[in-house]
């Protein structure tokens, strides 16, 4: 099997860079407002798909509540692009605030004023709950499942906190700022290449630091303790801080997905905590294949794209054909697309060497064997 | 406002009321979890099909709505078993995945019931002595409510017989302990756990019959107690006992807070009082200290 | 004769199961002690209150003067007590390179290790392992495909690339054909060069031939220590371990 | 014949355990299985219940294939089975383990035997308490008396001694012989101590790194033999 | 998005289908098709018909957001109509101004809102309760509880109501709001038996509407004694909890599926002829859509009039809009008319009772027309013109939500 050119990491590279190239290029062949704004949200969900990929691919952990910091950086930029349009003399408070009964703009709103204060507190906020909270949950080795239930609730309790809190949040209404997110003097429009740009960059750089991070000593360990926690503690890492880590990293990348979606939307709303929508991310994850960060991306883009493509088509029954679909993964492809590409390329590579898989029904060694590079 | 004991008992048994319904709700979750360990995320839609079971064998046979409580359970029962038989039994020894692969069972039933029965709520009639009140002094409950703390009560009775008094409790418990040896001593584990998934199916179907006379009978029901019913197996641990003493917490500390705050901002604050209580019994309540080797 | 591990007066009960009743012992630098004993003495149960999975009842264990008890598994496994499993505990999905790098914890801060991609020392000591444990041509090969032997070998490499002082091995050669045991045998012998050994080990054949130092251990006590010829000659261990000539007839 | 296999293999996952196993075994019979740690002697027994990950050739069982069968199956078929490291039920009583075993008689009685009780008095003292309570030796007791309620034709014993007080280790050793000789009940006995071997067998079976090496009554069990696979 | 002569007329319908608003909000697509088919069956508009393009936005916010994209910019539409709830709205709302088009908003809400690229045809806050609640204190007595699902539409209109009510001199005794969706009422009637109002106000909505009305009942209330007045409760909900529990409490609506006048009943029959009208019911909900159908074909016309079919844009249609009358042999509920300045509608609210067959009598209706006023309890915020909101220093503020 080291002929299965999936684990050749040079091989691995080739596909980021032809990956990665021919989405750069998008632009330049196509102007379309409308492609370019829907492909750049693909890659939002292509970043979330991503971050599910680094904390349950690589580490292990299942996190049904990712909404939590993508919603808390949607609410971020939200904030800081509402305050933006907000005018610190005449109308310094927004008007949702005063339907609410306040008369003074809260504390936490302040430094919302400031565009790069709003945006560090966008990314910094949601890193930081979800180091607290990570550490709490893993150090008491809340594990598995348990871990998975819990990030749900957690994620619900956002829900409700959000919309209960109205005046600070506007409730279920959400936060639909008037104008677009204004960098140095620049309005970005989210139609616009600039935007689509912005997004990719972010996909791109964001996606080769992970899978630098997976290739590194700390995603070899993170990996490890994948398989057995116990036995990393034995060897002398701290698990839970390591877990903490990883956790808190995907929080980060989800938070940049949920500041670029407010700049790309102009809109959040509680939904950004929607249940659902935290488990569709895993399902993207899933179905391209959560051990592969590129796998991953592609599964969000499919899903979504044949979302937004077959769902006019097959409206009545779009939820059927994906929740069969994912079913159908879940019970024969474990690893998802980049799962079966890899069995696939394994087949090819050992059919060519004529090395006969030692006896044994249980995993075929190309299954006990994937992500050791995480593609 | 009047902070007497008088409105504090009332909440009191509002607390009871509400975490009959929650412990109703997770009783079949209990069960599959507590003995297979499958996360069964389409809970929430076998209890939504239990509901439109009784709708529709009002709607077509008339059937008073007493009656419609077994027949919701054999039923959802059925369905249960149908899940178990071509997807679960696969995927018992990937707990994580069961959890996802019921995630996609509940998207197909919630879509397929609405294809059925399209989006609009029906209508369960109960009859008119449970759409009544009971008031004894200063409490008061409704007599559908009664009937849930009650069918709680019998349902739990029933369990506790079925595990503790029965030759196939016996088998169940021996093969939650251990599934080799049970089978070393003819205990068909297949079957166990095939019946106890549609035990616990039929559970949530007898739960979604009492739901659609309280609340409202919508494909999208189930999602309303799918996340407390979690949190009632989680916070309990998985074992009977756990699921009992950790909805009669919740329900009491949601009613509590709800009288001193809004019911919102209770089920916010409810939601942190489990995450503590993770932080120290991180396999929940009364979990089993499993030897790990 | 102080040690480098000292432990004293352990206890340590499961509900109202007393396992280990008020254990004792002392281990010396650079020996090599096995640990006999009947099924359910306890030996696993020491072996896991040392290194940190239990917290015991009550008792101490100093490692070179430290208090462990109390310590987290990380902690105790930084102050260079490294451990193998009864049921070998490899990574399965990894390969063997990947087990034996991950092993090497020199370095245990997240933030470095993330920067770590290539690391010479690590890569002089693997060399180094894989000989000794004879991996070196198994090396890409995932662990999970390794035959026992080689998978309780992998786990001992393991254990070495983490460079410690007290290395405690539960049971490391079940399973093992004749000539891996005499390897293990001579592979132990070395590493008891520059660190401490204990040994958990039912085959006697092996114990006599590496050990320098027995205890017995019975229902949780020390019940007896010497050199393996007075073990062996010890009438009460015949009784309650090794079985006597008598009770044949 | 009661029990025949013929070149049977067992795998967990991918290591192989047993290589090309093959014996018969007669009713009435008591055959020890003798070798070194971690030969394969619990592989073997498991095997024959249909608990190795796979297995590979033939076991024939009172005229029946039983080699495809599930485990469940096997043990109505007859196959009394005491486990190494006894495996009771800890959170059932005494009672319920019992009658767990009696779930594989193949006359489908449910009860708690009369030979259980007449044979393990404090256990017939004891029928409500939760197993996990007992001492190791009790255990033991009643991992046998479960085997015993399937009515087996055959009762494979893995280590039965293993752990327990040299008292009852002789306590054990009468019953065992009381069983085979007296009752007539054929017995697979995995052992490591020569001693209660040979007191009790007559017949051996030597495996050494998964094969048979070594086969016969047990009189032909010579200190050589044992010598050269059972390092002590 | 342009047009020309003859090629359909490409709108967008953004209702969501599934999930949990999909209750009122598939009906409303259901008549928004019935009316296109019989504006197309009439000759359509200037020779083209209208080409509905019906999209599932399945209750999620994002999905409205992105669905209303997808409209605009992909299947260009010239104008959409959809959105229940006001997240939803106000989800949609930043696309539509940024893309210039025009949203049809057909049901009610709470106003405050000052944007140039909408139309609403159902009723404001105020349109609401100005008859229900003077009635309700006049009829049962001043002590009023108020229950509400917990987002603003309903802490609007309650502050409206609390208007109403101090000028009918009646007593707010609590005001509860319970989460969206939540179906468990008991310590909301716990302290409703605490505080023995003469009546309730309720603007409980969805699926929480049907559980409150059920365990009110259940919790040993009735109607007789303790009617709820409610913005919502009309016939699709009073069938689905059961007619026994709706009966006897009262909705305030501009359209009641009773109403007698010729109009009505051919819209009635018509809708539950079609194969649209399998619900068996018309709604407020349902007409208000079907009333915006007839909004946008007289806006168009008057568009293309005045500036030729090939030049119409959104924005056109939208100033056409200003004004636009829907007779009464047009508009079952009766005359109606868009106002020139908010773009809101005039029109008669009506007070109904319902009735132990589940039909609705109606027991008050207006005496004239009340104009639709989004910002009538914030008159420091200004007035609502065409160009935007007239600040009371006398600036303009385009697009305010
Ligand atoms: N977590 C636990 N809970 C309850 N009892 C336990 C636990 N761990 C071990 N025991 C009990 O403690 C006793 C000692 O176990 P231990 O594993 O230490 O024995 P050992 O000496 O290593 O035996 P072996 O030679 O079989 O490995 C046994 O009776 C076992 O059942
Ligand atoms: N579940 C398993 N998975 C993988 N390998 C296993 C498993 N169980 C046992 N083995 C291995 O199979 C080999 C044979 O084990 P087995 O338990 O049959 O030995 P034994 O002869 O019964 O030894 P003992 O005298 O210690 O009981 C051992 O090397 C053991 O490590
Ligand atoms: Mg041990
Ligand atoms: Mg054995």
């Amino acid at each position: 099997m080291n002929g299965n050119i999936y684990h050749d990491k040079r091989a691995q590279w080739v596909v980021y860079i032809v990956f990665f190239v021919s989405l750069g290029l998008i632009p330049v062949m196509q102007a379309d407002p409308f492609l370019l704004n829907q492909l750049a949200v693909f890659g939002i969900y292509g970043l979330l798909a991503m971050s599910i990929s680094l904390c349950w691919g690589t580490g292990g952990i299942l996190n049904l509540g990712q909404g939590i910091a993508f919603g808390m950086g949607a609410y971020g930029m939200a904030m800081t692009m509402q305050m933006q349009s907000q005018d610190p003399e005449f109308s310094p408070l927004p008007s949702f605030m005063s339907t609410n009964g306040l008369e003074q703009l809260p504390w936490f709103w302040e430094p919302f004023w400031s565009t790069g204060g709003g945006i560090f507190l966008a990314l910094a906020v949601p890193t930081i709950f979800s180091l607290i909270f990570g550490a709490l949950m893993f150090q008491a080795r809340v594990s598995g499942p348990f871990f998975a239930i819990m990030s749900l609730a957690m994620l619900s309790a956002f829900y409700i906190l959000v919309l209960d809190m109205q005046p600070y949040t506007n409730g279920a209404n959400g936060i639909s700022p008037r104008m677009p997110l204004e960098v140095a003097g620049y309005s970005l429009d989210p139609y616009s290449p600039a935007a689509y740009w912005l997004i990719f960059g972010l996909l791109f750089s964001l996606t080769v630091l992970a899978k630098l991070l997976n290739q590194s000593k700390f995603g070899q360990i993170v990996r490890a303790l994948r398989e057995d926690p116990e036995r990393v503690r034995f060897l002398g890492y701290n698990v839970a801080l390591y877990e903490t880590l990883i956790y808190a990293i995907s929080a980060f990348i989800a938070a940049v997905a949920g500041c670029c979606f407010t700049i790309l939307i102009q809109y959040v709303s509680p939904d950004q905590f929607d249940v659902v929508f935290s488990i569709t991310m895993v399902i993207w994850a899933a179905v391209g294949g959560r051990l592969s960060l590129i796998g991953a991306i592609i599964g969000a883009f499919l899903i979504q794209g044949s979302e937004s493509y077959l769902g006019d088509q097959f409206l009545n029954s779009w939820h059927l054909i994906l929740g069969f679909f994912f079913v159908i993964i879940v019970r024969f492809l474990p690893n998802g697309l980049a799962g079966l590409l890899e069995m696939l390329l394994a087949k090819r590579s050992r059919s060519s060497t004529e090395e006969s898989p030692p006896h044994g029904r249980a995993k075929s060694p190309a299954a006990a064997n994937a992500e050791k590079a995480g593609v | 406002m009047d902070y007497s004991w008088a409105p504090l008992m009332g909440s009191l048994v509002l607390g009871l009321s509400i975490a009959s319904i929650w412990l109703v709700a997770a009783l079949g979750l209990t069960i599959i979890y507590g003995t297979a360990g499958v996360i069964n995320m389409a809970h929430g839609e076998f209890i939504m099909l239990g509901a439109y079971a009784a709708y529709c064998a009002q709607a077509y046979l008339g059937t008073p709505f007493l009656l419609c409580l077994p027949i919701s359970f054999v039923v959802v029962a059925l369905i249960g078993l149908f899940f178990e038989r071509v997807l679960i039994r696969y995927l018992y020894h990937r707990p994580l995945d069961t959890l996802l692969a019921t995630w996609g069972v509940s998207l197909m039933l919630t879509q397929g019931v609405r294809m059925i029965f399209g989006s609009s709520p029906k209508y369960v009639q109960v009859p008119e002595f449970l759409s009544g009140n009971v008031s004894l002094g200063i409490m008061n409950m409704s007599s559908l409510r009664i009937l849930i703390v009650l069918m709680t009560v019998v349902l739990i009775v029933g369990i506790w017989y079925l595990f503790y008094r029965t030759y196939f409790g016996i088998k169940i418990r021996a093969v939650t302990q251990n599934r080799e040896m049970a089978a070393s001593f003819g205990v068909n584990s297949e079957r166990i756990y095939m019946c106890t998934f549609a035990l616990g199916a039929g559970l949530a179907g007898v739960a979604g019959c009492l739901f659609s006379a309280l609340a409202i009978v919508l494909p999208t029901m189930g999602s309303n107690y799918v996340v407390e019913s979690f949190l009632v197996v989680v916070t309990g641990g998985g074992p009977l006992v756990g699921s009992i003493a950790a909805s009669a917490m919740m329900g009491e500390f949601k009613s509590f807070f709800s009288y001193f705050f809004n019911s919102t901002f209770a089920q916010f604050l409810l939601f942190v009082l489990i995450v503590i209580v993770l932080r120290f019994r991180p396999n929940g309540l009364f979990a089993n200290t499993a030897v790990r080797r | 004769m102080g040690g480098v591990l000292e432990i004293r007066d352990l206890h340590k009960s499961f509900d109202s199961h007393h396992v280990i009743q008020g254990f004792s012992m002392d281990v010396v630098e650079q020996t090599l002690s096995c640990l006999i004993g009947p099924n359910g003495a306890g030996k696993t149960t020491l072996m896991d209150l040392i290194s940190g999975r239990l917290k015991p009842s009550s008792g101490s264990v100093r490692f070179r003067g430290d208090e462990l008890s109390g310590l987290s598994e990380s902690d105790i496994a930084r102050r260079g007590v490294g451990r193998k499993f009864q049921v070998p505990a490899v990574f399965k999905e990894l390969t063997v390179r990947e087990n034996l790098e991950i092993a090497f914890s020199r370095e245990v801060n997240p933030f470095r290790n993330m920067l770590k991609f290539r690391d010479k020392a690590m890569l002089a000591k693997l060399e180094e392992v894989s000989v000794l444990v004879n991996l070196e041509n198994r090396l890409s090969i995932v662990a999970g495909l390794l035959s026992h032997g080689e998978t309780q070998w992998l786990e001992i490499g393991m254990t070495l690339m983490q460079e410690p002082q007290l290395l405690l091995l539960d049971e490391p050669i079940a399973g093992m054909t004749e000539a891996e045991v005499d390897q293990t045998a001579k592979l132990l012998r070395e590493v008891r060069q520059h660190s401490t050994l204990i040994v958990v080990e039912h085959d006697m054949g092996f114990v006599r031939r590496v050990a320098d130092m027995v205890t017995v251990m019975h229902m949780g006590t020390h019940f007896a220590e010497g050199k393996i010829d007075e073990i062996e000659a010890n009438q009460n261990v015949r009784e309650i371990y090794l079985g006597t000539e008598e009770d044949a007839a | 014949m009661l029990m025949q296999m013929s070149s049977m293999s067992a795998f967990y996952g991918k290591t192989q355990i047993l290589r090309d196993f093959s014996f018969a075994l007669d009713e009435g019979q008591c055959v020890c299985v003798l070798g070194r740690n971690g030969v394969g002697k619990t592989t073997l027994m498991r095997s024959i219940m249909g608990l190795t990950d796979r297995t590979t050739g033939q076991i024939e069982f009172a005229g029946r294939q039983i080699g495809e069968l599930p485990t469940h199956e096997r043990s109505r078929c007859g196959i009394g089975y005491i486990p190494q490291g006894r495996q009771i039920f800890g959170k059932l009583s005494v009672r319920e383990n019992i009658l767990l075993g009696s779930f594989a008689r193949a006359d489908g009685q449910v009860e708690v035997p009369e030979m259980c009780t007449s044979l393990f008095p404090y256990l017939a003292e004891n029928l409500e308490r939760r197993a996990g309570l007992l001492s190791g030796g009790q255990q033991q007791q009643l991992a046998i008396a479960r085997a015993l309620a399937v009515k087996p034709k055959v009762l494979l014993l893995d280590e039965p001694t293993d752990g327990i007080q040299p008292n009852i280790v002789a306590e054990i050793g009468e019953t065992l012989r009381m069983l085979n000789k007296e009752l007539g009940m054929t017995l697979i006995l995995a052992e490591q101590h020569i001693k209660v071997a040979r007191k009790l067998s007559d017949r051996f079976l030597m495996i050494d790194n998964g094969r048979v090496v070594a086969e016969g009554d047990i009189d032909e069990l010579t200190d050589e033999l044992v010598d050269e696979h059972m390092t002590v | 998005a342009t047009l020309a002569k003859g090629e359909p007329i490409k709108v967008g319908i953004l209702f969501s289908l599934t999930g949990g608003l999909a209750v009122p909000e598939e009906d409303s697509a259901l008549v928004m098709q019935y009316a296109i088919d019989e504006i197309n069956e009439a000759g359509g508009i200037n020779g083209s018909p209208i080409e509905p393009i019906i999209v599932d936005a399945k209750s999620d916010m994002n999905v409205y957001a992105q669905k209303m994209r997808e409209l605009i910019l992909r299947d260009r539409v010239i104008s959409v109509f959809g959105c229940y709830t006001s997240a939803s709205r106000k989800a949609v709302m930043p696309t539509v101004m940024s893309r210039d088009n025009l949203l049809f908003y057909p049901t009610c809400y709470e106003g405050k809102e000052c944007s140039q690229n909408i139309v609403c045809t159902g009723p404001l806050a105020n349109q609401h309760s100005q008859e229900l609640i003077p009635y309700m204190v006049e009829n049962f007595g001043k002590r009023v509880f108020f229950v509400g699902s917990n987002y603003v539409w309903p802490k609007e209109s309650n502050k409206n109501a609390r208007i109403w009510l101090d000028d009918a001199g009646g007593e707010l005794l609590g005001e509860e709001y319970v989460p969206l969706g939540s179906s468990e009422f008991g310590s909301v009637l716990n302290k409703i038996r605490r505080a023995k109002p003469d009546f309730i106000f309720s603007t409980v909505v969805g699926a929480s509407d049907i559980a409150f009305h059920r365990q009110f009942k259940q919790a040993g209330f009735n109607a007789e004694d303790m009617p709820i007045a409610s913005l919502t409760t009309g016939e699709i909900e009073t069938r689905a909890m059961g007619i026994e529990y709706g009966a006897g409490h009262f909705l305030s609506a501009p359209y009641f599926q009773a109403l007698d006048n010729p109009t009505n009943k051919k819209f009635v029959d018509g809708f539950l002829g079609s194969k649209y009208g399998k619900s068996g019911v018309t709604h407020y909900n349902m007409e208000e859509t079907y009333n915006s159908a007839y909004v946008f074909k007289a806006a168009i016309e008057k568009a293309i009039d005045e500036n030729g079919m090939e030049n119409v844009t959104p924005r056109l249609i939208r100033d056409a809009a200003a004004g636009v009358r829907l007779s009464a042999d047009v508009s079952p509920e009766g005359e109606v008319w868009v106002d020139e300045n908010n773009f809101n509608t005039w029109l008669v609210p009506k007070i109904g009772q319902c009735q132990e067959d589940g039909s609705f009598k109606i027991v008050k209706t207006a005496d004239s027309h009340v104009e639709p006023l989004p910002y009538s309890i914030y008159p420091d915020a200004g007035t609502c013109t065409a160009q935007g909101l007239k600040l009371p220093s006398g600036s303009i503020r385009k697009d305010v939500i």
